[in-house]
């Protein structure tokens, strides 16, 4: 049997395969599709210190082999969530990945504390979604403000932390070293592309909150850029995202340079998505007579 | 019951009114475990649209594992109008079956409220309901499904133009009509369900039953995209937003802030 | 008759719709299929003062709903083009928009000098290429450093300069806000998104270049959002383009609030895109009972 | 010849060998100019596919305003393999002829040498020439169009594993076989193109065209994808590039450097 265990942080996953933030709920949700026990790990929604109403609808819209969100990190607050959702993934035979999300650095190092006694794997730290109006983003595209944050929740997190980085951004490599001297433990990218829909018939936003972000496979190619430039610039371990519909996909982003790979919106119009992506892998594996899935991490040339 | 995402087969498809199609699918896990009032989401073969189309259901043959979809194409270049070019034998990719549904066993005389593409769900649930029926269709001008409908219960149409039944609104047709109720069940429009609220509250009819509608990604409850405002902080969200794809499609009117 | 017509600069177009820089050729390619006179202009394939080689091949490779490019601003130089490539053009009704490129200022400054006396009605210029290793990018992905060239060009150009910006930036509003303070008279958005695509097979990259930029329907949204964001944040003019396949698109980037809109990628595939766009926009017109094409530039809510 | 782009009807399609297709499609205004050594591109009807599938012309039947084109698919989930699920009747969006073609008029023996799927353009030149064919097919095993080929000349051939006639490459086969000729025209992978421009070098061959091959995006010379580099500055580029789509795809020898 070849090997695809991977290391992120310390952290040892059965394979690089688990769900993008925000895209499969609590893991409940998706439990009737999946074997949550087959996942590397399970990335929760982002949980903020208090419950969030989130975003007006519509939320979403569909876009040319995409779709375009604006939740706005609607959650049900840490208490709920370490109360419901922990032990509901706690059950299962799976890494556990929090991400965690707030308008101000004292929200965030709220959570960061709140998990730190709790069985938790990691963290994924959300300083990128576009579409909560105040904070969030600001931390995301500006490289002191993303070293403060990353620095600050470092000094608390008892798990280590993966930066989660925003794509809206002139150079990915300055916000990944930016994390990395900070202390990240590891990366995760991407985020959603901020984008915009226009019903042309009512002349109005197709969404509430007017630009939302793009997800789905027609971000992939700018998802697998960033991922090897990542790569190239930091020696961190980097959890690649945007777009993973396939096997194809999945290991495009582990041969650009990632250890980890989600799946994000390919759940919704495919649930069985990081079943078939585990499987594939193995294939691959078989196909070119790779002992380890870590052979293949960055192996592009 | 169990949720799948299969590929269904067509039994078949027909056109019943303009731009109305009348599907006939087989789908027999789904349509095993299957309630008046809930929906699929169906998925297109165009790589390029990749969200489900959420349909309620409007039939099951559990029988013959099937179920009937009753939508209207919403455009050129739509989802729905490529589903309308399917035939006979043809795959389609749907998951179900999805929310809550209608609670159809409530004793005593309903309203049956469908507005346009609101009415198809009405007749599942108006077969499946015991006590009598008062099912009240309001249509811009083309009337559609009134024969199954009048095969279980009294039937009532309101027309916009008045070219059948009542002109006016649903609320128009109850009024002229007289008719008096337990409960209603309603499907439709965003306004007319608002009409029907407060007809309910003035006519103290505290079953009151509404179908939303809103645009969703995963059907499931797991994205948290199709939410509509609630009045008491909801247990699960812990915000004053509950999930339509999955605490609903059916609110009490109580329950929901349209 | 309602009017398709909109100014651009001063120049008056016979309606919005033009081609998008480098997928047009020289306007000659696509004359069996497209007739010129319709068209309200062509822009043409970068030209430098020098013919440039391009980068080696392979250039292009597809993508989910888009594709991706790194052809290098391969172009004959303006000599060739001034002799060959315009006089080809003025023999149609359309107005011609020339696109600029260069690896330094003074290459551009040249271009533009040379363009002085010719019948040309506006210069497009390309600070956005991501494919040109050597200056390019650079000019169009820090606010000081458009600036200076912007007012070097608006100093020698006879014509209303056109700035094409890169939406490979944290924050467009702020480039394009440079680009007007230095004298800009239009800004054309977007470039392409750069990204990558690996061949999971032979373990390489796609394409020769490593990366590429992507264009075509996947990266509509986002073009949406920046030329909405532009168009909030200016005053100029703004040319539109980013996946446009349809009439539908071309009238959502106008009610974004662009005044031109560009058809590139969508030639590949459907040469009939841009005369199919210029009857599309009259009907909408007809529909919504607009008198002039003006009516609705930027007018969503 | 104007080029044109079109739907084009199915006329039949059948395998013909493991993974290749061999189609002809009703198409009459480009088969109508059609020449040999042009090609087509071939459009999917999957919107997350937009670029063409260059495919060249195997044979042209201008009464019946139909083309032959006869391809491999290159894989899972690629636009060959949905190209391969055609069925007479539906119908396939084209543009063409493109390209410059072969000049088949030259008088004189000629050597026709296809490799793979460079074979089938040999099919439509072969049939357009007055003078003399030696056609030599390079295989990996499997041999297709021989057939056909033999209608229009001497035919040899060269598998790699030596299942049928040489054992070896083209050249082996050319250099077993004794062959001798004036003209070579050649299609095939890249290794095989730079071994027969040594070859015609070394046997004084002086006519020798081969046809190349490059990712292509418009196919009609507006977007600079499908360059190779050129001895001589191109007239067009003004740099050493030329297109392959629109120069080419055939070019003499010597004028490329492959
Ligand atoms: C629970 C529920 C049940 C429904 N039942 C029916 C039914 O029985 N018959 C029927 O004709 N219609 C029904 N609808 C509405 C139906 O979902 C939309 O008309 C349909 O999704 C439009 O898709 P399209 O491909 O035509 O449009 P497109 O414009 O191509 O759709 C683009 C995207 O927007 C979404 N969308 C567009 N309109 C709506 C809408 N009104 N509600 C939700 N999503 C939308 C689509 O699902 C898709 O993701 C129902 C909606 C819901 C939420
Ligand atoms: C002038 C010319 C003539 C050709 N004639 C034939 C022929 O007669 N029969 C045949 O089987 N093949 C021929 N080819 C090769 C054929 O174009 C590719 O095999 C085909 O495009 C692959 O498409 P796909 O959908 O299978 O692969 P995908 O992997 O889905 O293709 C992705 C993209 O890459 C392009 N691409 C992939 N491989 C090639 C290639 N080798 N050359 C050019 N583009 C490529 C595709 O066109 C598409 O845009 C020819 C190529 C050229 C340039
Ligand atoms: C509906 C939706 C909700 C999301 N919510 C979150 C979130 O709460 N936190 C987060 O870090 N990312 C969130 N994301 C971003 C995804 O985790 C992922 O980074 C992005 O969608 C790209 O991957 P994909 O193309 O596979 O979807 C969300 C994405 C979607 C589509
Ligand atoms: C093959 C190709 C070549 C291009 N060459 C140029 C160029 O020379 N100058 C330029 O400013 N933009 C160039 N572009 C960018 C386009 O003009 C346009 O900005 C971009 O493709 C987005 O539009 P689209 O999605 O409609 O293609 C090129 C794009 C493509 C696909
Ligand atoms: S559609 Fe995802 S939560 Fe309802
Ligand atoms: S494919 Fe565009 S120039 Fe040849």
């Amino acid at each position: 049997m070849r090997s695809l265990a991977v290391k992120i942080a310390g952290v040892e996953l059965k394979n690089p395969v688990m769900t993008a933030s925000g895209t499969f709920g609590s893991g409940e949700e998706y439990s009737e599709f999946v074997d949550l026990n087959k996942l590397g790990a399970v990335v929760t929604k982002g949980v903020a210190n208090v419950p969030w109403e989130g975003n007006p609808t519509p939320r979403i819209a569909e876009t040319y082999g995409g779709m375009m969100n604006a939740i706005g990190l609607q959650n049900p607050g840490i208490d709920v969530f370490i109360k419901r959702d922990l032990p509901f993934l706690q059950q299962f035979d799976t890494k556990i990945i929090v991400n965690v999300c707030g308008r101000t650095t004292e929200d965030y190092l709220e959570v960061v504390e709140r998990l730190g006694d709790e069985q938790v794997d990691l963290l994924e730290i959300n300083v990128s979604c576009p579409n909560v109006k105040h904070g969030g983003i600001a931390f995301g595209q500006d490289p002191a403000c993303l070293s403060e944050i990353t620095a600050k929740i470092k000094k608390v997190a008892k798990q280590p932390i993966i930066m989660k980085l925003s794509p809206n951004v002139t150079d990915i490599t300055e916000m990944a070293k930016a994390a990395e001297a900070a202390g990240a433990d590891a990366l995760s990218l991407i985020n959603t592309l901020t984008g915009m829909k226009i019903d042309i018939h009512r002349k109005s936003f197709a969404l509430a909150n007017k630009t939302g972000g793009v997800s789905g496979p027609a971000i992939k190619p700018i998802a697998v850029r960033m991922v090897y430039q990542v790569a190239q610039a930091t020696r961190l371990p980097i959890i690649g995202m945007g777009g993973i519909a396939t096997p194809e996909d999945g290991i495009e982003f582990m041969l650009a340079g990632a250890t980890g790979i989600s799946v994000g919106t390919a759940n919704f119009y495919n649930p069985q998505t990081t079943e078939e992506v585990i499987n594939g892998l193995a294939s691959y594996l078989e196909q070119y007579g790779h002992e380890s899935i870590e052979e293949i991490i960055g192996a592009v040339k | 019951m169990k949720k799948e995402k299969i590929a269904g087969i067509i039994k078949e498809q027909k056109q019943i009114a303009t731009g109305i199609f009348d599907l006939w699918v087989t789908a027999p896990t789904i349509a095993g475990g299957a309630k008046p009032g809930q929906f699929v989401s169906l998925y297109t073969e165009d790589a390029s649209k990749l969200l489900p189309r959420p349909i309620s259901i409007c039939e099951v043959d559990k029988e013959d594992g099937s179920l009937r979809l009753v939508y209207r194409v919403t455009g050129a270049n739509t989802g729905t109008e490529q589903f309308s070019r399917l035939q006979k034998g043809d795959t389609l990719q749907l998951m179900g079956p999805l929310g809550n549904g209608f609670m159809s066993e409530l004793p005593g005389t309903a309203l049956l409220i469908g507005g346009g593409i609101g009415i198809p769900p009405m007749v599942e649930l108006a077969k499946n309901r015991m006590d009598k029926n008062l099912i009240v269709s309001g249509y811009r001008d083309e009337t559609f499904l009134q024969e199954d409908l009048e095969k279980y219960g009294e039937c009532f149409v309101a027309t916009e133009d008045g070219s059948v039944g009542t002109k006016g609104t649903v609320i128009d047709a109850i009024k002229a009509e007289g008719l008096k109720a337990d409960i209603i069940y309603a499907c439709g429009p965003t306004p007319m369900l608002l009409a029907i609220k407060e007809y309910a509250a003035s006519a103290g009819i505290t079953q009151c039953y509404l179908s939303l509608e809103e645009k969703m990604a995963c059907g499931v409850g797991a994205c948290l995209a199709c939410v509509c405002g609630s009045k008491e902080k909801d247990e699960h969200s812990q915000v004053h937003n509950k999930r339509v794809c999955k605490e609903g499609p059916v609110f009490s009117a109580w329950e929901v802030e349209l």
